[in-house]
């Protein structure tokens, strides 16, 4: 999925001379490698290391995309956000709307997150929900290289602020990516596996441990249906409402906690949708209410994974 | 560096229109024509007009949220801005802004700012736009001596030095953060004290005199559009009324606001272009006729402009629509 | 409200001389008036102007939480919190689990928030979902004097931090206070207004404008419970199952915007403990997803009233 | 002011201290015995080490990603930190922490940090209770070139000065922040000459003299405990290995390193030792041979000791339970 991203980004930036990378020691692509040589092709004048200075790289962003440019800016570890709070939230998200749609801000602010390796808990966390919390901000969150190419690539050219998690997990993962460059819209969710039993909504690394239980529960005879949001603003509230009719079934399965995160909403958006239609309730799956511990029995623990997705989709079956 | 008799005359004019519309503002306030909070420069004015008097049309300003002055200082249309401040649907932000988060584009003012020293990491940007462009604009970013003491005051200086882009860092130290005094509350007692630890410019000027603010921004400013990168003034002025309209201002002596009145800009400029004989009690007059009645007009627009529809709330969120989910 | 606040403060700085107040404008009590008049009795040792710094407000708080001493920090407007978030989110909030419970953060962090008076953009927000998405905090959110007073001394005397979410438009809300101190514990929600029909969840100034709601559908025959659960974090998830358990019918009001926030959290929890119990979809009442406007109609249309409550109450009727 | 032969030869063993524990870690590392991400601080044991010597033991410390050096040089037992880079039940966080975000309460080290520059907003607070105690304890927070770029560095250098807190502000800089030259990030060139804007004193000191840097951190103690007031400590060092394990340091070369190992701060206080007759091979070898025996001590503790079991990971969230819901 790096790979994908990467050759995102090279596309972007040889279509418009206004973009541009911006991040700390994103010249030699540190820490994950996304925006590895991309100097070398576009030179150090769009490809910028930034100092140790979130709010100054992120609010000059937005200084940027409201007079010409169009930012993309490397978060490093999502977790460093909150050393840009306001810039995000009160700047960038608010820019259009409360100066009545005068500026554009077509800004991408690249957010490498999540659990794994024993980061612990300053490299570890998973902030989604407080940016769809946050009205004026568009959210994607790809699960496979196709994707994370498309809606990089879509973000890229919004017209207005987008935030890409990529889940620091995947950037290994391997998947096609078309020849063809094919931006994948926002708000439009995708099937990443059909099945008519129960509705498994999940991202980012939660598909493939969704799909590792779509497997193992095959073995019994039940088939779930992976459905992947891709963007969670706007949401492809329709996709999830078409699956969840025909399976009257729901597993929300994510990464972040269990209080006021995106799947506690994504519940109720299925509740709202499809109350009707549901024989069970729904199940969560998500983090529990801790930091994320070092330890790697610890991190484990706390780690939401295929087991757990099958455990819920089992309850939903009860 | 001085200025010529055409820009003595402008800036006269310009402080007048500053004043003029902020004491009207304030009565409107007062009679409960205008919805929340305000705050207004009065005493200020040459901070404002003298700064804006060095740019050019298609330079940038970056306000905070005393910002009504650094707008009609660049050369905002008094309507537009009277009309948000009154929250009609023709206000220049359609009402969603109001006098704290308002922006004018047409002018390159980039927006007054509800919190605090957020301009000063928009500023580099906007000088990276610049230089990419090539087009030796500058951007100026206003803020007040207690903005001075956050963060993005370090990592704005500090990127635009490193980076040598065309920003001016303009302090209006007013001695008062709200009711903190900037003597408590900011280490070492002068703002453009810390340019040096950056390697720039940084100067004090005597806020309260247009000229030396004009001259002080126009080193500034040249320096910027040479590629020589950012400075930082600190200009020290008084604010004649209270922080936010309603403010009992307990904190402060009355002396220190007739200090303020007695070096009072807009006086000063008029007894030099009075000396210079530039100005007389009719010219003057006919200035300050056509000032109240451009202040006149924008009341009167405001006052018979529309609200906005009540679901326009759902408007000019994102560029495209629909959205709502 | 606002003077049982003060009142509350008065009372745990007599109690505790550990206790401090720090803020800014906080001497002469500015903007609201809660911290007015302890200088004079505390001196300016313990009721702190402070620099606009917050990050270095909350920081410093937190330094010396952990080495002895008992912070009240007042945010001054919540949305500002924004500026201290990293010190809030990853300092603060994980402090005792990552150390592994080596260190004691008995911190209070007042958050004034709110819609209201054409606060505007960057005035009017309600952050609160963040808070409760990000574990090691603990969030309170009262809505009369007396559960204010009693709340902020129990935060006050926590050894954890904890957010205490007050709304600007409650602060000239009167209402009867108890003589004798007494705090009111987190994780105890409170029957506002009992009735049969149908559960309104509701926090803050939604506490008011759903009693409101009460009243109005009273004389339609309609008798609403009105819940406060008072503390979000932790929850009584069993007072509020309780209510929908013998209603059947659940609304849930809340400030704040629709995705990912407090409300969509509380309609999951309930769906979850009660969802055999539920005769019709829970429907919730919340903002819409924009920045809070500035002019009084636009304003008011994204502020959530008496008239949004009684219409979600008839929804569950259907 | 010279220390005694006493405290030389316990800076001497500090740094041996340090400088070997990280290479076990390094190795250990390597082996593949250590989860995480891992930043040692080889080739700047003087920092650590220097200013720690300067310290009673009820003083204060704020630290870094970096942070090894600076918990062992502040008294922390080797056991309890060799545990918690295993991940394991009796690590000092009980394996919650890990390297970059453990703390030792029992020598008053308050944690090393994920986030740059994070203990320098958290340095007031604990000045803010020294001083309410009147204990004349002080607090060094640590934080590198790159971190002196971010806004906590200012805000809370102001506020110490402003508020004349005892607080040593300490920056090991060691000329990058991971990839990034400190001389294109950091304007000015010199993070110490900061200081003025404040009104504090700032000094930069050789980071590889161990005498330098106890001497600047003594003043600056002395002066907090007065009740003077911060100081800024810069201390100029080398980093002799990757900015984390892993770390291919394509952006530096060789000759950097090369520099770092002819200035090597162990050897140049071994050498002054026995210029002054205090050291020679015996009793070199002796301190290793105790050195090398307590890290041995650390590892097969560490080794032998139990992983948390995994539900552990709910406890220790909050002081009072059950805080499930
Ligand atoms: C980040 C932030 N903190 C606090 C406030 C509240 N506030 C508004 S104006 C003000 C005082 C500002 O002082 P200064 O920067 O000197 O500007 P002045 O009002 O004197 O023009 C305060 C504390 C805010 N708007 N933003
Ligand atoms: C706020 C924040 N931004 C980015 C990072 C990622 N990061 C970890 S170490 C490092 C470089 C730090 O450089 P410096 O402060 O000079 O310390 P050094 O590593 O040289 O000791 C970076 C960018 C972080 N941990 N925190
Ligand atoms: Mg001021
Ligand atoms: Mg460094």
């Amino acid at each position: 999925m790096g790979d994908a991203l990467n050759l995102a980004l090279r596309e972007e930036m040889r279509r418009d001379p206004r973009v541009y990378c911006i991040g700390e020691d994103i010249v030699l692509g540190l820490p994950f490698g996304v925006t590895k040589g991309l100097v070398d092709e576009f030179g150090p004048e769009r490809v910028l290391n930034a100092p140790i200075s979130e709010a100054a790289i992120v609010g000059s962003a937005m200084g940027a995309a409201v007079t010409g440019l169009v930012p993309v800016v490397d978060m490093h570890f999502a977790d460093f956000v909150t050393c840009a709070m306001d810039e995000v939230v009160n700047q960038i998200a608010k820019s259009r709307y409360m100066f009545g749609g005068q500026l554009d801000c077509p800004l991408t602010l690249r957010m490498p997150y999540g659990i794994g390796r024993s980061g612990g808990g300053h490299h570890s966390n998973s902030v989604e929900a407080w940016f769809v919390n946050t009205p004026g901000l568009k959210v994607c969150i790809p699960s496979t290289p196709a994707d994370a190419r498309g809606l990089l690539k879509t973000a890229i050219r919004d017209p207005d602020p987008v935030l890409v998690f990529e889940h620091r997990g995947l950037y290994r993962v391997t998947g096609e990516v078309p020849e063809a460059e094919t931006p994948v819209p926002l708000g439009a969710a995708d099937v990443k596996r059909p099945g008519r039993d129960v509705t498994v909504i999940a991202t980012a690394r939660m598909v493939h441990a969704s799909l590792e239980a779509a497997r193992r529960l095959a073995e019994e005879g039940v088939e779930v249906e992976v459905v992947d949001p891709r963007s969670l603003v706007p949401l492809d509230r329709e996709a999830l409402a078409l699956s969840v009719r025909r399976t009257h079934r729901a597993v929300i399965a994510e990464e972040g906690p269990m209080r006021a995160s995106v799947g506690a909403w994504l519940a109720w958006v299925i509740m709202e949708d499809c109350f009707d239609d549901l024989d069970a309730p729904i199940v969560r799956v998500a983090a529990p209410d801790v930091p994320i511990p070092f330890s790697p029995p610890l991190e484990g623990f706390v780690t939401p994974d295929a087991d757990d997705v099958v455990a819920a989709v089992r309850q939903t079956l009860k | 560096m001085a200025p010529g008799p055409d820009l003595l005359l402008q800036m006269y004019a310009g402080m007048l229109r500053v004043r003029l519309f902020e004491e009207r503002v304030r009565e409107l306030f007062a009679n409960g024509r205008l919805p929340g909070f305000l705050h207004t420069s009065i005493g200020q004015e040459a901070c404002a007009v003298g700064a804006c008097a060095a740019l050019r049309a298609d330079d940038y300003v970056l306000s905070t949220h005393r910002g009504h002055g650094h707008l009609i200082a660049k050369g905002g249309a008094l309507r537009g801005l009277m009309a948000e401040l009154y929250g009609k649907a023709n206000g220049v932000c359609h009402g969603k802004g109001g006098s704290m988060h308002l922006a004018d584009a047409s002018v390159n003012y980039l927006g007054a700012n509800g919190v605090l020293a957020a301009g000063c990491v928009l500023a580099p940007g906007v000088g990276l736009s610049i230089k990419r462009r090539g087009s030796a604009q500058v951007v100026v970013t206003f803020f007040g001596d207690g903005a001075a003491n956050r963060g993005p005051f370090h990592e704005g200086v500090n990127l635009a030095a490193v980076w040598t882009l065309p920003v001016v860092f303009f302090c209006e130290n007013n001695r008062w953060a709200s009711s903190t005094a900037s003597s408590l509350s900011a280490a070492g007692g002068s703002i453009a004290a810390r340019a040096a630890g950056y390697g720039i410019p940084g100067e004090t000027v005597d806020g309260n005199d247009v000229l030396a603010v004009w001259e002080a921004t126009t080193r500034a400013v040249l320096r910027a559009r040479r590629g020589e990168g950012p400075s930082l003034i600190e200009a020290r002025t008084i604010r004649w009324v209270g922080h936010f309209e309603g403010d009992a201002q307990a904190y402060r002596t009355k002396a220190e606001v007739e200090e303020g009145r007695r070096t009072d800009p807009l006086a000063r400029l008029g007894r030099l272009l009075e000396a210079r004989q530039l100005l007389d009690a009719a010219h003057a007059g006919r200035i300050r006729a056509g000032v109240v009645a451009e202040i006149d007009d924008a009341v009167a627009h405001a006052e018979t402009s529309p609200l906005p529809a009540p679901q326009d709330a759902l408007a000019d969120l994102f560029a495209s629509y629909p959205w709502s989910r």
